[in-house]
């Protein structure tokens, strides 16, 4: 099994869970993250102290699916997601060796 | 309404020479209107000044700040009533009031101030010591000990707030004698608290990372919301300085309103040229900014000068906050200073400029004046930096000011009172 | 200020013997106050108390727990127009009102109740009404079903609230011509509203997980801003009960002021001694607490008095909320019984004890008055217990008084509204 | 209190029959409660409208969502003061008044307005301008510049808000003339804004994503908050209306306080029937809706009848934030057009119907009536529709309206302000 | 080493914390996040609008651990968490190359 | 590549970005968590109730990079961290089988 973490812009949540529901992914897990990369921050300045932020609001997205899913779901959110500015995001994809679904006990594949 | 019923009756019946040998009596408006600017400049201070400068400080800190507010209406109600009244508006000399009044002996239902029961300005005058109080902890925001803050605030209203009000405000005090203008509180609260505020800085020393990491405020929904409460509190403030429900209340926060909407408009102007962009906490800091510059003169000037007052005074503030602040290099963490001393000075000299005939009644010799203002500007401020910096020695020494660095790091809410919001 | 005036001209024409006689007339000075003060009151349920007991729940309860007070202003309006202003004040018997002023039947823009119009005085005590139902949905935050609630407080109204209100303030009610005194509400509000708030926990049963998992408060700031508008309305709650804008409503502002600092610094003092650390919700409640003392007493006692109720106060209801808490076993979410029963009760006690003939006009025997003031509470405190129980009994029945647990765990926001906070 | 002295003087002294040639004096008592309706007004507006509407928006928008109230406290008040209070109530003929009065040109501490200052009434009426500008911004909300923001409400001040009030309100006005009742500003206020919103709305576009993205409000809190001190501060509003503290203003809170309760019950039981659900929002939107509704009657209709004017509102606007909203299809994000357009024409409609006898000391003709209050709504909407347009798109072309894709995207509070809450 | 994820219902987290304190867990990392899976979301209906909220809160837990202490604690989760409706959440196993604990530099199980 | 997981204290991130700037490291994602461990929590009273909070507020990053990176990394974010109390954090390294960027569909080491 795999796990698909993609960081991608908050606002493209909604789009990227419908295509994926087109794909019939079952289950996913979004966290709110700050993302520091190539697209650069803004400076906030109050009563005179400037802070440079460098870090954005970005959505992380989880993904555990079998191994011959993970390239049509990484098609699928690029394809919603790239508009070819700074900061679309990123993908990554790891290892997963286990999966148990606490309601029924069930493992592997059965429990996605 | 009192005086017009006396001049109606004394119309009817005839002659009206006798109508100045009667005793004043109380008059229910001018009573209702003085109950509910007693109101008004609580809510200033709770929650007004407390969302103002909750809303400014980092999360972990946020509960802390609130108390300092909080705990400032508890600490100088209960000295006020003991002590601060007599000390400030007991009859006195020049300098002090004296102790006939303390625990507000004599005072009655009955007793009258003016048109208005006597204890009732107590309680008016009472919301102004808490305010003064609460503005000065903006200066020493997320790293002063609690029970140091308590302490200090108790010294402060009897050996700073205490005496400064009887010289401007009491008949007996050597600036109100002077003929010093200062209608609702310019010297007296933000001068005062503003100069305090800087010295305890000082004292306390920078926070921890000062000027290296973000303290970027956490919520400012809140520093609006306080922002408008002290806004429409300050009507209490400033209108009810008449002491009386009339033309002259309701002038004084025309003035007001006008002040505090044109260095609203100021500071954003000045804010977008110079920095790129108006930020809404320069549109509520440049509301108190023209509130605390209108303060000396809201009965004084006309509109056009309230206009004038605001759109220099947010400008003057805007500076305040920024480059006299870095200049000054003390941590005043919430511009105590910036904000209430460099408003209330412009405000007490442009008093003196703008005082308008027409408002007042007289004619008000520029110069003179002028330099009356600046004395009184000095002495206020020279005195309460003085003691300030006694008391917070003092205090520091025996149980001190600041927290210990790991209770900072981890934010005042918790080290202090063992909360936090979530 | 009608009295002042008729005396004023009585006092021109010479005899003055016929002043007693004048029909009394309306004062606007009067009215101006208590218009606000009906202001104020409102303020201190919407949004005060709505946020006071926000502030204190999870963060699923939030939205939930507000409009439990919210719609306390709504319901309870329209019942106390139709229904409840009749039963309370109609002239009636020993129990309860008449059905005379069946939806304010009679009562036109110039009929007067004193100095001011009745039509005031319906929507003065009106907003009273408001909040001592909003103080119970404290006891059942996290779990009540909201139409219950809706349920509950019409039947709650119309059967404890009225005639309670009758007994104690209606000048034909038997606890007033007993000479019971309850100047603001003490008995009236707060021991009603906390007994019943604790026979309703009883009934509805504590909250999943009460005493296992973690329900911290998950905003204190919304707390600490409910509490300060509570403390600023509460001017309008005991200096409006002077029902005048005069000496005695400024009397009794400055005993509230000072009691609600006093029992701040006491709540504060003893949660550090005991504790280690004073809380700000500890200083919040501490406020409250002694606002609840000083109801009954505000207008009767001096400031000695009132400071010295305030240190009580804060001290017994800490106890209240902690010792007596855990020894009851209810799950009074956020402890209307402990604040405002039982600093009602020692308000009750106390005012026979305080109250002070230099600001009342007139000696008050302790010994009896005691007993009065105890037979008050105790009617009070058995009356509002045993139809509370038999109301929630019947809703429960008829339709459940709780949620389901799933519902309880996913909260009300969600389950009973379709919202959330983010 | 004025003319109640004036009657018992008259009355003690005999005849009366001099006692109308008097001249109106100054009254402390009303001028005390307008004082107060001036701070409650502006209250309503900042921080009342400012959270109301804050807490409705997403996270990202919200500073400057609020600081659309507080700007337009800014910049109303200054425009008022130079040139729209004479537009509106100076003298000038039926469709607008003079310049006599630019920069409140001789208007000094004594010149009265019946029994009140001038320069009170001035600052009153300012309050009422503030709010109908801070009503509008709710339709632009989430995509408005800043720099058009202010630019359309210092346009839209003297061109379109001036004149219609002083259509409505001034004595030389046409529709003052005609007979057209507004007690407290349901056309002037409320129309008037509902309407200049949605064409706002219209010509500003939808805001990227409506209909498909999740808007949900980001924290109803803020907005609960809000609306509860809109609710209190009607009175002021309301009260206030009646330019006096007696038996009119009381009877004015009183309806207010009737149809905000049960337009809050009607809301939040069709919501039920039709959505399954009552929500907290439902309820402090039902509460403005009776609000706005009972406006133009407060001071003319009965407890009665404001009931049913509560009831009719609630349900009404209900449908007007939905249904009708629907049907409209212009994205007027915070309801502007379906809660004050929509609760201001049933309340101007309604007022002919259930204008009392018994409040207004005279009788109503229900047809003509019914027929003059038409015209009004019909010339009001006309006239603010034809004029924001203008505006809007002069402003459009010059600086424009809306911010850029990405900005928008990235929220105002960081585009607009450099700002955000954590 | 492996790394335990665990995502649960929010309430579940004081339970699951006691389970494995008694199987002698030193450390744990728990996220706040939002899920999307079988159990079905609600409807929010504000002002005419309505959202569908597919994604419900949840925690999630991360558990360094070595590879025998990773049964049970599997068990020690389910057991607690296990309501038999759905939502009850997953358990995912990966592994883990390399620990590290800042304070002392101590690596693998030292630094558990 | 190799996923470096670092849980640190929360005012410590300004300094570990600084020096991770210092590394080149072009990106990284932060996620506000709450850790339990050594170091212990805190007691809260709220009227009378009494809760042991075990969670303290961390800061999670997670860090995408090469291999050979990831020693000197490791050793950039233990530098500033590094005070010898309780809770100075934990480092955690995993492998990654693939990196995207959404953007420029580039992956591996050019995604980065
Ligand atoms: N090496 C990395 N490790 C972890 N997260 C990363 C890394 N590089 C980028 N990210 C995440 O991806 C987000 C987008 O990256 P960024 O460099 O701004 O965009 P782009 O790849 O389109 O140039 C960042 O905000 C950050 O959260
Ligand atoms: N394939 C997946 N990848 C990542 N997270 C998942 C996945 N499936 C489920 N989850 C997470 O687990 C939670 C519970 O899953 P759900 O399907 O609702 O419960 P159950 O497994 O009991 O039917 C989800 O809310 C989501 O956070
Ligand atoms: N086994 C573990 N699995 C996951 N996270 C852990 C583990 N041990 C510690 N952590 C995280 O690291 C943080 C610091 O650990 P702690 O034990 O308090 O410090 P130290 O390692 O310096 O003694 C914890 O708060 C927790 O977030």
């Amino acid at each position: 099994m795999k796990l698909i973490t993609a960081i991608i812009k908050p606002f493209q949540l909604d789009n990227v869970r419908e295509a994926l529901a087109a794909l019939d992914v079952k289950g996913l897990t979004v966290t709110e993250v700050k993302g520091f990369g190539r697209q650069k921050g803004h400076t906030e300045l109050y009563r005179g102290a400037e802070y440079v932020i460098d870090f954005l609001p970005k959505v992380k997205l989880e993904i555990v699916t079998n191994a011959e899913m993970v390239d049509s779901i990484i098609d699928a959110i690029i394809s919603v997601t790239k508009t070819g500015k700074m900061g679309d995001g990123k993908i990554f994809v790891a290892n997963v060796e286990q999966v148990i679904r606490i309601r029924t006990a069930e493992t592997g594949w059965d429990a996605i | 309404m009192k005086k017009y019923i006396v001049f109606l009756v004394a119309l009817v019946m005839s002659g009206g020479a006798w109508a100045a040998e009667l005793p004043p009596t109380l008059d229910s408006g001018d009573t209702a209107w003085i109950l509910v600017s007693t109101v008004l400049v609580l809510l200033m201070t709770i929650p007004g000044l407390a969302l103002f400068y909750g809303g400014m400080v980092r999360k972990k800190n946020v509960l802390a700040t609130m108390g300092h507010s909080v705990s400032a209406a508890a600490v100088v109600t209960v000295i006020w009533v003991v002590l601060g009244y007599t000390l400030a508006f007991g009859e006195g000399g020049l300098w002090v009031g004296d102790l006939s009044k303390i625990l507000l002996n004599g005072i009655t239902k009955d007793t009258l101030s003016g048109t208005i029961p006597e204890i009732l300005f107590v309680i008016f005058q009472m919301t102004f010591a808490i305010i003064t109080l609460a503005i000065i902890s903006g200066s020493v925001a997320d790293r002063i000990k609690f029970s140091a803050w308590i302490a200090f605030m108790a010294l402060w209203v009897v050996l700073v707030y205490a005496p400064i009000t009887h010289w401007v405000w009491a008949p007996t005090g050597w600036l109100f004698a002077k003929g010093a203008l200062d209608f609702a509180g310019g010297t007296v609260v933000h001068i005062n608290s503003g100069v305090a505020g800087l010295v305890l800085a000082y004292v306390i020393g920078n926070r921890i990372g000062y000027g290296r990491e973000s303290m970027a405020p956490h919520n400012l929904v809140l520093s609006v919301i306080g922002a408008s409460l002290i806004w429409v509190g300050w009507f209490g403030f400033n209108g009810g300085s008449a002491l009386a429900a009339n033309g002259s209340a309701a002038y004084a926060i025309v003035t007001t309103q006008v002040a505090a909407a044109a260095a609203t408009l100021s500071w954003l102007f000045f804010e977008r040229m110079l920095h790129g962009k108006a930020s809404i906490l320069g549109a509520a800091s440049g509301a108190v900014a023209g509130l605390v510059v209108i303060t000396p003169a809201a009965g004084f000037v006309d509109v056009k000068g309230a206009l004038i007052m605001g759109l220099i005074g947010g400008a003057v503030c805007l500076w305040g906050t920024n480059g006299l602040k870095r200049m000054l290099k003390a941590d005043d963490a919430l511009d105590a200073f910036g904000l209430h001393a460099v408003g209330g000075i412009v405000g007490a000299i442009l008093t003196a400029i703008f005082a308008s005939e027409m408002i007042m009644g007289k004619k008000i010799e520029l110069i003179p004046q002028l330099l009356t203002q600046i004395e009184g500007v000095v002495a206020v401020a020279i005195y309460s930096a003085v003691m300030t910096f006694i008391i917070a020695k003092v205090i520091d020494i025996l149980i001190g000011l600041r927290v210990g660095n790991d209770d900072e790091r981890m934010g005042l809410d918790l080290s202090q009172h063992g909360e936090r919001i979530e």
